[in-house]
């Protein structure tokens, strides 16, 4: 099938400063793929080059089967919502929404309707004559969206829509988003460096750092299985428990985890390849450590807690075990207090074992 | 156009219509804008013969200097015949004290103004803008009368006050417009340090509104040194700035108009604020942008 | 009860100066000057009232009419015309143009003239015997006609194109100023959009530079009713009445024609016209700022 | 030191009046004064100093001023030094003519030291514009001027360089209403404010000539300056300049000599001569210094070398009638003739109010460039000036 | 005991407009109180009136037992930290942390000290030396934080203090300032809007809007228990269902909960009062909805899947329910997607009823 978006061979560098690197990605219609990483990584770059608002060193980009490299950004098809939203602060609502199609000189009429069409579709009715300062953040955010929607166009790009919103709003915005992509259907490219979003959201993640894509894959693999110690750590809140250690392996006798006292027998996780020994980081995800550790069978990781965060339908642990602070998720109540002893179990067939170049064994 | 290449890298550059429009606009605004000096500089280099074949902007056929050194040192006001040279001095002894003092104030007004906000700061807004847009003309009666009794009348004080006070409401404004736009929180962080009114001035709002100072000084510098009237009647006979000085050489009613002189002195005495212009232009620029003049 | 903490002292303390000048100065002035317009005085003050013989005696007078209705002309034509300039220097400026700062310094400089010297070189390229004409006509376009300085009709507009040319700089430096702290995802929203780029100078940015370009106004405002040294610079008033201007009526009669009663009424007026034009502009911007705390 | 010390405010910064100020400043200096300058260029300029120094109880010790009305108000509100004894030591009214003598002195005191009298109805010429025309004689009455203007048009010639300020304007139509009333006619309506139906026919008639002028006058004569007027002559890219005798100091920088390379005449059909006459003031200081000097310096001014050198040097007459005329060039000589002879008639400024000089100023300057030729309703409307 | 701090009667006003009116709160020593609200409902003007930076209309303001209202604020034994940061911005490090310190001319030595301890505990040795122009939010944060700790005062004032900072950052620096007040016991009085803050950083919040506290309470009985139907809604994410419809009772009989068709038996939920018959809305949480409603042998609300949203450890579905979107919230991989048909059972004893006037049953 033809790509709805693809990039190939992308390079772009400020000078002698490469930001992205022989990148090449294809993306399908109808999906929803969002680039997550950190602050400088290339993501905004790398989206702009697609819109067309960015210079390319070399490579392509196609959009719908069309080599649009040098196409102007108009041309190309695309609608892009912005971060601050980039709403044009002294035209209506209305007339932002409007604004492109007029100057494209569409049928008055035509115009209208289609407005008409964004507006309910984003519920923005009732907000047609204010102006953006007149509106909360949300609503600002929807009209930038509409704005994008209005142009009819196959393919979304996405920057960081909502991370200038507060937290609520944000959760409320992301479920609007998701469901209008499965109303449209059309392709999109999201930006974020919120890693709930780009769970919440993503068709497929691709996990960018220093203009590299390290992993791109769905986000119950990227979760379950990162790729390597930067995915790992850098998706899941609290963050995934890192211990360095070793894999040794008796005499033909399965392979053991040994780090800062710690023995764990790793028979029960599937190694990518044949483990060998050397070196090794053992990650696990706070979800994964199970709080009455000695009735369960796994192995324990005996500490102390040090902070308890509870947050409504869950609560966080933080506890101290060998000059290192662990996390560990427990549903519902908790009656844990600072100080208190602990000694959850870690079920190491969920668990991620990385080698010494921090890729996932 | 070639057949297209496939498309591949960067977009290769053309050179647009619209392009070609913008530099010949900003070419011939720029003309528009030297015009004026070209036709000083070279009046000042012609001799008067020369100027009275009447080609203002032809190119002067030898390069005469003596209206430079007349207007500077030879230039005759009445029976002294001194040039604007003695002026120059005046000025800077009136123009430094008045710049930097109205800028302090202003400053101290702006700060209190807008972050402290005391009882009727509003009205004195209001007040000083009003002042602000009446020409002084009408104060100079009564100024005079009020200066001679402080015994502040011709002497270097007296018209360094007064350009002070007719700058406090441009100044005010100005840096009143920049400290609204300094969070508050700052203030407050200060004060729940224990600093009080002085010491958050002068260890935190003066040194951020540097740009701005850079702005206003500049303005004002020029805005003084440029007077001529307050200079004329507050200055007193042994401060006249040069302004007034290249008056009594541009302004003659009777006697001979020696053109070369006059755009001489006329860009001797413009230089000074001509070359703050030229060279500190960045800064100015800069500190417009940092804020100075919003709404 | 209520409790109101003591308003910050220091504050009010160092707002004191300013309270003196805008009371005693600017108030006390502006008092005086209506005390003596009611009085026939001529060089001196005098205390014989006459009610209001001088304000009839000043709107019969045809130079007064006059200087009133040029200064509104000049005013609105000056403060737009160095708007519009400076925005579209601005603009241009702002395309990511070679040698931007030799422009800006080009476009700004003569903000640094007084404006006196501003209305000598002006008086001098436009008069018709010395300036442009003479250049264009010796060049064989014989017919070619710039004589504004002169011509009754124009006169006042070649006030406005010198003050154009002094003022548009600071404009532009201004407008450049906001052109610059634009978000740059506004721009590449409009791209997306398909907005020719003037279309977004016109529907997006300027709109947005408006409180920017009302400050340059204001700064501009502030200049035009105190309008005195171009227009003796230029054309002394002439020809006839057409640059006579309020701030020389009142300067010639207080001095020149010893007319104090007629100059202080002239300057009552002045003020009161001022105030009247003033006031609504303040409370826009008092209601603004009052928007603003609440947001 | 005790040496008398005053500090002379003056207008007079041109190179000729520079040069004549200075006749005066050599003899003060070598009588033992000391002197101060404080010029400051432009009338309005000088006047708004010096009344604001004067306001602030800081007069300067002398002040060049026009002998006239406008040194009334400070003698009435008795801030000015008479200098009675000098002048009756130096027997000034002998010397003076009674007109100039009452003109300085008020109830009975002499208070003004006049330096020196400039003539106001001259016409000068440029020779080679003339002969260019084909002009042979100066014309004798307007009549024979506006012919000759018409010739010096269709030469291709500006016929007037006319100097488009107020102040130039009211004196030309000072010189044509001489020509048009006389003597007895100029000062009646002057002097007595008398609006007969005569004095009302000659501004009309006056008016009616000053209109006329109109259609001889370049696109660049508003706003001119007097001396760029008179370069106009030199180049001889004009004909005539009406100004007063002060114009001849540019000539004579130009190096072009009376007689030869430029004429001059009263104009046609007058009489007399409009006359204006400086003087110094002496305003009370309040030091017994300053008014030591102040007499030193009114002795100065009415010696009688300085009074021809410094008419030789500024280009005007000599007030006192018993000088020595020969060092004076011809046009001088004629306007001293008409001096002596008492044909000679004041200046506005002299018998009219600064309020009513800038009315006056107003009116014309209206009727000039207003471009009206109702010269009826506007020679009504002159008296009003007077009010 | 001796309230830390004290509000009595508070009140403020601009103008004739109230943002505060009467409000009274004691906070103990040692307590960790969160004022959350939303956006304008005075939190920012109580804190600002407590710490002496805005005059109030009448009422008093106590700390550590003494009156200060009329007090100055250095004078009041506070530190605040705020939202912007408020960094002094031409001033290193070091300088803004000693500032206030030399301000109140204590000795260098003193001074020194205190500014390498509190640099020492927020790790900002290495940084003393920048301006805040070339820090981190992150970091920007810390030395605020810094700088109200160096003052060694009873009680610390945040105002907002992390919401300029990413999801990551707030995450990390939330868990620290945690730390920092077990480990230093000061009262602190913290201002957010973020309800994951204020549950998990909170020994009591108070509820705020429109300038009156809605529910003082622990984080556990505010997110179990909510008082009314403006907490209930504020409080948890994604927020709790509500379904409006009426209690009524047979004769003598178990209250029901009727609405859009469903019928609830509410003998197991615990009233405060007695129940009346009357109009009603019933509120529960994702979290309080099992799956398998058929099996679990609760009252079951059947409806479609419109939106799954994983989020890695556990996944929030989105499903349509008479006109209303519900959700409910699942632990590890759910297997649903959008249309899938699905029956929820709801715990009515974890449930809250909430009255016509919108306060609890
Ligand atoms: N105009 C520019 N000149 C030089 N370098 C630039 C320029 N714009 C961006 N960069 C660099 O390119 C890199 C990628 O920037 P980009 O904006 O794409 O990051 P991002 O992933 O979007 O980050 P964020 O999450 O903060 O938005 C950064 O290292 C940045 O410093
Ligand atoms: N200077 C002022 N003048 C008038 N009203 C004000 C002023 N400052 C704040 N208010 C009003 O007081 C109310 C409370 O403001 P406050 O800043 O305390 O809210 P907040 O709860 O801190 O909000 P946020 O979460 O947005 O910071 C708001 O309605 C605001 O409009
Ligand atoms: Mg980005
Ligand atoms: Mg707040």
């Amino acid at each position: 099938m033809q790509s709805a978006v693809s990039v190939k061979d992308l390079k772009i560098a400020y000078g002698d400063h490469t930001v992205i690197d022989k990148m090449s990605i294809d993306i399908a219609p109808r999906e929803f793929l969002v680039l997550l990483g950190p602050s400088g990584c290339g993501k905004s770059t790398l989206l702009n080059a697609i819109a067309g608002l960015q210079d390319i060193t070399s490579g392509e980009v196609w959009i719908s089967g069309k080599n649009v490299s040098w196409e102007e950004p108009k041309d190309r098809g695309i609608g892009m919502v912005f971060q601050s939203y980039a709403l044009y602060p002294r035209m209506s609502v209305r007339k932002n929404l409007s604004f492109g199609l007029r100057v494209a000189r569409l049928p008055k009429a035509e115009i209208e309707a289609r407005v008409a069409r964004t507006a309910a579709l984003l519920q923005l009715d009732k907000l047609l004559d204010r102006r953006p300062a007149e509106l909360s953040g949300g609503q600002r955010q929807r009209v930038a969206i509409g704005r994008a929607l209005v142009r009819e166009v196959d393919v979304f790009l996405f920057d960081e829509p909502l991370s200038n919103l507060d937290a609520k709003l944000r959760n409320e915005l992301r479920v609007e988003i998701k469901k209008l992509h499965q109303r449209l259907g059309n392709t999109m490219i999201y930006v974020t460096h919120d890693q709930v979003e780009a769970l919440t959201l993503a068709d497929r993640i691709a996990i960018m750092r220093d203009g590299v894509i390290q992993q791109l894959a769905s986000p119950a693999e990227i979760y379950r299985r990162p790729i390597n110690l930067f995915v790992a750590g850098f998706i899941g809140a609290p963050a995934m428990n890192f211990i360095e250690g070793r894999i040794e392996r008796g005499d033909g006798a399965a392979p053991v985890f040994l780090g800062n006292g710690l023995t764990i027998d790793l028979s029960r996780y599937s190694f990518r390849a044949v483990a060998a020994e050397g070196p090794a980081t053992l990650g696990f995800r706070p979800e994964h450590l199970v709080l009455d550790g000695a009735t369960s069978g796994l192995p324990t990781i005996p500490g102390r807690v040090a902070v308890v965060e509870p947050m409504g339908s869950d609560a966080v642990v933080w506890f101290d075990w060998a000059d290192q602070s662990l996390s560990l998720r427990l549903m519902g109540d908790v009656t844990l207090e600072p100080g208190d002893a602990l000694a959850p179990g870690l079920d190491i067939a969920k668990a991620s074992l990385f080698g010494a170049d921090g890729s996932r064994l | 156009m070639m057949a297209r290449p496939h498309p591949n890298g960067p977009k290769p550059a053309q050179i647009t219509a619209g392009r070609i429009g913008l530099y010949a606009f900003l070419v011939i605004a720029a003309l528009f804008f030297l015009l004026p000096l070209y036709t000083m500089v070279v009046t000042s280099l012609k001799s008067m013969d020369e100027i009275r074949l009447g080609q203002i902007f032809a190119l002067p056929a030898t390069l005469d200097f003596s209206a430079w050194a007349t207007a500077w040192s030879g230039a005759c006001m009445g029976t002294v015949c001194v040039g604007i040279r003695s002026g120059f001095w005046n000025s800077v002894a009136i123009t430094l004290p008045s710049v930097a003092l109205s800028v302090f104030i202003g400053a101290v007004n702006g700060y209190a103004l807008s972050l402290w906000r005391p009882r009727g700061a509003n009205l004195l807004f209001g007040l000083l803008m009003a002042g602000g847009l009446i020409p002084y003309q009408i104060f100079l009666y009564p100024m005079v009368r009020a200066m001679a009794n402080i015994n502040l009348y011709n002497s270097l004080a007296g018209i360094i006050l007064v350009h002070v006070i007719f700058g406090l409401p441009l100044v005010t404004l100005l840096f009143r417009n920049y400290f609204v736009s300094v969070p508050e929180e700052l203030c407050k962080a200060a004060r729940v340090d224990g600093a009080g009114f002085w010491r958050i001035f002068f260890e935190i709002m003066l040194p951020i509104a540097v740009p701005m100072v850079v702005v206003v000084s500049m303005l004002q510098f020029t805005g003084i040194w440029n007077d001529f009237l307050l200079g004329l009647v507050f200055a007193g006979r042994d401060n006249l700035p040069m302004t007034v000085q290249l008056n009594n050489i541009v302004n003659t009613t009777m006697g001979e108009r020696t053109y070369n002189v006059n755009m001489a002195a006329t860009i001797l005495t413009a230089i000074v604020p001509l070359t703050i212009y030229f060279l500190s232009g960045r800064w100015f620029v800069r500190g417009i942008a940092a804020g100075a003049v919003k709404g | 009860m209520s409790i109101k903490r003591k308003p910050n002292l220091s504050a009010t303390i160092a707002l004191l100066p300013t309270w003196f000048v805008a009371v005693v100065v600017f108030i006390g002035t502006m008092a005086w000057s209506i005390r003596l317009s009611f009085t026939n005085s001529t060089l001196f003050p005098s205390s014989t009232y006459v009610g209001l013989a001088q304000y009839s005696k000043l709107f019969s007078s045809a130079k007064w009419l006059a200087s009133l209705q040029n200064v509104l002309i000049f005013g609105v034509l000056y403060v737009a015309g160095c708007l519009l300039l400076g925005f579209l220097l601005a603009a241009a400026l702002d395309r990511k143009i070679r040698f931007e700062s030799a422009f800006r310094t080009i476009f700004l400089y003569p903000y640094a003239m007084s404006f006196v010297v501003t209305g000598l070189i002006w008086q001098w390229m436009l008069n018709p015997t010395l300036g442009i004409q003479a250049s264009v006509r010796s060049l064989g376009w014989e017919s070619f006609v710039l004589d504004w300085v002169v011509n009754r009709d124009m006169a006042i507009y070649a006030l406005v194109l010198a003050g154009v040319w002094q003022g548009a700089g600071l404009v532009m430096v201004i407008a450049l100023a906001g052109m610059r702290g634009i978000e740059a995802e506004q721009w590449k929203a409009a791209r997306i959009d398909g907005i020719p780029v003037w279309r977004i100078y016109v529907s997006i940015i300027l709109p947005q530079l408006g409180p920017a370009l009302a400050a340059a106004g204001m700064l501009l405002a502030m200049g035009v009713i105190k309008t005195y040294d171009i227009v003796v610079a230029m054309t002394n008033g002439g020809p006839g009445n057409a640059t006579e201007v309020p701030a020389k009526f009142i300067m010639d009669n207080l001095f020149g024609r010893q007319n104090l009663g007629l100059a202080t009424a002239g300057a009552t007026v002045l003020v009161l016209g001022v105030i009247i034009a003033v006031a609504p502009f303040r409370y826009i911007m008092h209601m603004r700022d009052k928007a603003k705390g609440a947001a | 030191e005790d040496k008398p010390t005053i500090e002379i405010m003056s207008s007079w910064t041109s190179g000729g009046e520079a040069a004549a100020l200075n006749v005066i400043k050599t003899e003060f200096e070598k009588r033992g004064g000391v002197w101060k300058d404080s010029s400051i260029a432009g009338f309005g300029a000088a006047d708004a100093a010096f009344q604001n120094r004067i306001v602030a109880g800081d007069a300067p010790g002398a002040k060049q001023g026009v002998i006239g009305l406008a040194a009334a108000d400070f003698i009435n509100q008795g801030l000015f030094n008479p200098i009675d004894d000098v002048a009756s030591s130096g027997k000034w009214a002998d010397a003076l003519p009674k007109s100039i003598h009452d003109l300085i002195s008020y109830d009975g005191k002499v208070y003004l030291a006049p330096t020196g009298a400039h003539g106001e109805s001259w016409i000068f010429y440029s020779k080679e514009a003339f002969e260019k025309a084909g002009i042979a004689q100066e014309p004798k009455t307007w009549d024979e001027l506006f012919a000759d203007l018409d010739k010096l048009k269709a030469a291709g010639m500006v016929p007037v360089a006319w100097g488009g300020q107020p102040w130039q304007q009211t004196k030309v139509f000072n010189m044509i209403l001489l020509s048009q009333v006389g003597i007895d006619g100029y000062l009646k309506i002057y002097v007595d404010k008398n609006k007969s139906p005569a004095s009302v026919e000659g501004v009309k008639k006056t008016l009616e000539i000053l209109g006329k002028l109109r259609g001889y006058v370049d696109a660049g004569a508003a706003g001119r300056n007097w001396n760029d007027a008179t370069a106009m002559l030199i180049t001889a890219k004009a004909g005539v300049q009406f100004m007063g005798d002060w114009a001849k100091g540019e000539f004579t920088v130009a190096g072009k000599e009376p007689g030869k390379d430029y004429g001059c005449m009263i104009v046609p059909e007058s009489k007399g001569m409009v006359y204006i006459a400086d003087s110094l003031w002496f305003p009370k200081t309040g030091n017994a210094e300053t008014d030591k000097a102040q007499k030193l310096l009114a002795e100065v001014v009415m010696d009688p070398a300085v009074q021809v050198e410094f008419a030789l040097k500024k280009g005007s007459v000599p007030m006192r009638a018993d000088v020595d005329k020969s060092k004076l060039d011809a046009c001088a000589q004629k306007g001293v003739e008409l001096m002596s002879a008492g044909a000679i008639v004041p200046d506005q400024a002299i018998v009219l109010t600064p309020q009513q000089v800038g009315a006056l100023d107003d009116f014309v300057d209206e009727y000039w460039s207003g471009g009206s030729n109702e010269a009826d309703a506007a020679a009504e409307n002159f008296f009003a000036i007077f009010e």
